[in-house]
């Protein structure tokens, strides 16, 4: 009976479509024409209307912003492997998450204003509200999934979160209870490397962040997250696997966040332009750009066709954003129980002067 | 009619909802095959199964998170806690989700969820098992709070409770569990949130209390013109019946087992102060645990108030 | 002497301490190369240092249980809660902990640690950046509660709160860090704990404030005899100073941005009633949000104080 | 750029004295005999405190215990690696941890009884108060170990926990800080199947506990918990680790709850009396005295002697918690703040009636 060893563990990583724009062959999976069509133009649509919510921000027209930049492969790619019967839980950056999903971009814009009916989710779409609190759409996520498998439904649910998130006992406690349970459910984490200030290093000494679905007794996988091919397949290989009844799966897309935190952060404050400069060469739409060249999907004109289009919607958008009319300050008291409480009746009074 | 104490009027009420309803589900540490440590699930897993009657990972924010996820999703989850005491790990999900799912995405998503906990002194147990902390989750807009004083009301607000399409809080005084007995109908009734009631008429003082202290309250009532209200509700609680009371009496006595500074007796006094204070005759007086750090059990007894500080409070008012 | 706001006059403080005490380190999230999300703590990891000024993971429950270990083992930790909205994961600790090590060890261990976290309204930021949740902490016994007014007391506070043997919250109003500048002595002065101050007098009604609300208070009191007393600790307070106040003037106005029901004002006004009724001209009024789930930016004006509303209940309650 | 292997790991599990009372001759540390017949009178003293407290129970003379029974190799083990200056943050059952440091039973007793008295802690003692919420104490020993690193103090910090404590979030928060850290920590989880009625199946769907570590960057390893020389070994090896600078180790102890989980609950209503046999012949005190008998450092009468002193011990401590006067009630507002507050002083007049 000596020391021995009695498990062990080997975090895969997942890569097909490298800077260069080309893709691995045997890992390629098997995507149409339109398909990758759509990844492009939904990378243009979540670029596009980065820049100008950046822009509205600067002009003061929404407040504070958290852009997707950098992050469309892991956004778009996922979102993509999805069907619109699936669940989604996102955390705060996931306006590239919600735009794949077909969510209106005004209502992002009004959510970034701080005008709650931007948060209406659509009802056809079961992608939940922006959650602010780190971490804790996790344990929602696995709750939906639970719920989903009590009622038989063919669903998976998928849980956004980025490596900060990693650190909080939400995701702990949720990640968790998904084992036990083994419920349909895919934990996606977008690492972007940066927690605002807080670096990768300083937030986990565990090597890869994949690795930490072992310790919840199901797989956890990495992929470059800047890989628009890797995120899908790993996403749809996932997704399939929760429908099947295979339980969870955990998935690491290594990225970076390109900007500032948000708009009310100053990256410059706390890491090095040449850091920044290295990630720009792994670009996601780039690659992506430079695939579709080589396949004959791309062309100048096509490029611009999609641009501008991009640009018309969005703007038409801003636009439909910037007339409506600011909420019915009632609202807050219409919405905080289903019925008023006899309080607040006497309370919403004051309103009416 | 069967005659119940109040572990068994509630163990009625979720057998009876769980048949009416599929969606409800049972989920928490011990509330399975176990039946709850106090039995409040008990025979819930051999009659439901293991899908309907969870037993959880040792994790409240994540019992208290995945049942809000289960509420978004359709299902009616009662949650519980095993005791109070354990309830602060979930607050966050309390306060920053359960509270406003509604209200975030303006009505598309619900939380009717229910977490049930043990609440309260009375069971000589280790610290973090007998707290009180109802004002807290009263302070939280979005969830209303339950406090039920009988088996028979304990059976039909839980009813109401799981029933509701906001989330309710359910603090069982464990000390009542097994205390009393009454006459608990089968079969579908129920107690609508929000109102309080009369336990005891009476013209000269009101005495307003909730849960674990009503019994108490009713005792020290005993030999004088008292009129005693139990609240049964906390949040939103029932002005109605209090200001009717007040405006009758003239003397109000508020008696909770939790500390007195911010304690919800506070609020009481506050809003009679508001409200009906022309009509008093005496200043409302608070009848409450010490400020102090919740003692274990060989100090519990002089810490939350008995029959004795209760009379006290009664004799000073009068005097008024 | 230098005039500072509010930022500056808590980063001086700190690095006063700092320098002065060796076991006085920092901790939270951002807190270190980036000198904080509103640049409180600006300089200080260039001054002292990654060991003292400790980025952490993003973990409230564990920043504040790290910060628990590390005061029973003799530090003087200052952990920074990002905004108070993220303080409710680490309620559990606060609540079960650091309000009890000194109880619970009768004196053996102890836990002078200090709760830095930025709250109320008024900065547009997106949902939970602008909570107001004082009176959660303010029902725990075993904690102190402090909120500055002005750079000049938030220094003396803080260097109170730091130097306190016992868990201080500190709430920084985030309105209020570039709102206004004053004159602040470099080097040491602190002011007592559980003491308020007379911000303003008046004889013919008492506004009763603290933190951000004070300065729409002092706008509302113009042009009205009104007296302002600006609580700056809320656990314990200072009962002395209302009540001399309220038997002066007989009319009292409390004024939080916190929802209505069980906030700290249903405390001041419960400990008015009950102390100093008989002086009282008027019923106790609360100035206060609704109770309503916290809407964001662009309801936030509607939601929360302002100085009419203030006005309205000051007009009111003179005609008493 | 195929998909790769990025990261491994293996899970070890040390063994060293069986069953049999027979030890794995290369694996087995260099014990003196004095330690090894310590280990053994504690294991006595331990089994006699919780038979007496048991008992003390049935008849009404203390509240609510926990039993250690079974767990006694993993209790009295570990801690015999300890150093007085080392700190340790116990959950609710360590009493075997409590009495191996020398912690005065009566006082146990007393805690168990709701005496807050018996929570003062001696002041030779670095061991925190009984810790009831399952988990919490887990960021304490992690901010009692940066704290020590921060000062300079060569010590180990050991927290423990039980099977049901890693799916609490303050478990994950505050390993994850320790890794990060690399601070001077060691966690114990005694692994003994059960919290309360739940089975560690239904705790955890990860195959060990021990890797769980790995989440964390640091590493974990697996012990019989059954084996106090396996206990003694890992948890000495991690303590001279932290000491050294090293960081943080994670301890698996697999051991059982021979009891039910409190005085106040009944194992029969969801575990088999199969398993709990099963467990009987695993027992740490049975092994070690089989080994102790073959070196010649037990007979029967050393047996009955460190029995009986035993008794007299636990029996004097007992009469003396028993002879002491109840608390003053004053006393819970003597220790709430440093000073009474004025309100304080108001309320207190009530008990001087
Ligand atoms: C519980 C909690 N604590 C703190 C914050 C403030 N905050 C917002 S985002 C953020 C960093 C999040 O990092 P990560 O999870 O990596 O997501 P990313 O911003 O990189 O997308 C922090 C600290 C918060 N929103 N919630
Ligand atoms: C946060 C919290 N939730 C619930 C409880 C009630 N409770 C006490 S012990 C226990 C099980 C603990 O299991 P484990 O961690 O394996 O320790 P063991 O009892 O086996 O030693 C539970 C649920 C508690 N004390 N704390
Ligand atoms: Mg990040
Ligand atoms: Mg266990």
């Amino acid at each position: 009976m000596p020391e021995e060893i009695i498990e062990s563990f080997q975090i895969r990583r997942l890569d097909i479509l490298n800077e260069k724009g080309e893709a691995d062959g045997p890992l390629m999976p098997s995507l149409s024409d339109d398909l990758i069509k759509k990844m492009y133009e939904l990378f243009i649509l979540l670029r596009t209307f980065d820049r100008y919510a950046l822009n509205l921000h600067a002009e003061g027209r929404i407040g504070t912003y958290a852009s997707v930049l950098g992050q469309e492969a892991s956004q778009a790619g996922s979102a993509l492997a999805l069907e619109k019967s699936d669940w989604i839980f996102p955390s705060f950056r996931e306006s590239g998450v919600y735009l794949s999903m077909g969510f209106p971009p005004r209502m992002l814009l009004q959510y970034w204003s701080g005008d709650e009916r931007g948060s209406r989710v659509p009802d056809d779409l079961n992608i939940f509200p922006v959650c602010v609190p780190v971490g804790t759409q996790v344990p929602h996520a696995v709750g939906a999934a639970a719920a989903a498998k009590y009622k038989g439904d063919k669903i998976a649910v998928v849980s956004y979160f980025g490596d900060g998130g990693t650190s909080k006992g939400d995701f702990h406690e949720g990640l968790n209870m998904a084992g036990v349970m083994k419920l349909p459910v895919v934990f996606i984490c977008q690492n972007n490397h940066w927690a605002i200030s807080v670096p990768l290093k300083q937030q986990t000494a565990s090597k890869t962040i994949a690795q930490k679905a072992y310790a919840y007794g199901f797989d956890g996988i990495q992929v470059d997250g800047n890989d628009v091919f890797a995120v899908y397949k790993a996403t749809k290989e996932a997704v399939d696997k929760a429908r099947q009844g295979g339980g969870p799966t955990f998935i690491e897309c290594v990225t970076y966040r390109m900007s500032d935190h948000t708009t009310a952060d100053d990256a410059k404050r706390y890491r090095s332009q040449e850091e920044v400069d290295m990630w720009k060469s792994k670009d996601p739409l780039l690659r992506l750009k430079l695939f579709m060249e080589k396949k004959g999907l791309w062309s100048e004109q096509y490029g611009k066709e999609i641009e501008e289009k991009t640009k018309e919607i969005i703007e038409k958008e801003v636009r439909e954003k910037e007339s409506t009319k600011d909420p019915d300050p009632k609202d807050m008291f219409t919405y905080t129980y289903t019925n008023l409480t006899p309080r607040q009746v006497k309370q919403m009074k004051d309103l009416e002067v | 009619m069967p005659v119940l104490n109040m572990v068994q009027a509630i163990n009625l009420a979720l057998k009876e909802e769980m048949q009416r309803d599929d969606s409800v589900v049972i989920l928490g540490e011990d509330v399975g095959k176990d039946g709850g440590v106090f039995r409040v699930t008990e025979g819930l897993y051999d009659q439901f199964g293991a899908q309907r009657t969870i037993d959880t990972p040792l994790a409240e924010s994540g019992i208290v998170g995945a049942a809000i996820g289960m509420a978004v999703y359709g299902l009616k989850p009662v949650a519980e806690i095993q005791f109070m005491g354990f309830i602060y790990p979930a607050l966050d999900q309390i306060l920053s989700h359960a509270s406003r799912v509604r209200a975030r995405s303006r009505g598309r998503f619900s939380c009717p969820l229910v977490i049930r906990t043990p609440y309260g002194i009375g069971i000589k147990a280790p610290e973090h098992h007998e707290e009180s902390t109802e004002a807290l989750l009263c302070h939280t807009p979005g969830v209303k709070v339950v406090v039920p004083s009988t088996p028979y009301n304990a059976k039909g607000l839980l009813i109401s409770s799981i029933r509701d399409p906001d989330p309710v809080i359910f603090l069982e005084a464990a000390r009542l569990y097994r205390m009393i007995k009454e006459e608990v109908p089968e079969g579908e009734y129920s107690l609508p949130l929000g109102q309080a009631r009369t336990a005891r008429e009476g013209s000269s003082v009101t005495l307003i209390t909730w849960g674990s202290m009503l019994h108490r309250t009713l005792q020290a009532a005993e030999g004088y013109d008292a009129e005693v209200i139990d609240l049964m509700t906390l949040s939103p609680f029932d002005e109605e019946t209090i200001y009717k009371s007040v405006k009758k009496t003239g003397r109000v006595v508020i008696v909770h087992e939790a500390p007195k500074t911010c304690g919800f007796g506070a609020e009481l006094s506050a809003s009679i102060a508001e409200d009906v204070m022309l009509y008093l005759k005496a200043p409302v007086m608070r009848v409450t645990a010490y400020d102090v750090v919740m003692p274990t059990a060989k100090l519990e007894d002089y810490y939350a108030p008995d029959v004795s500080r209760i009379r006290k409070a009664v004799e000073e008012i009068l005097k008024y």
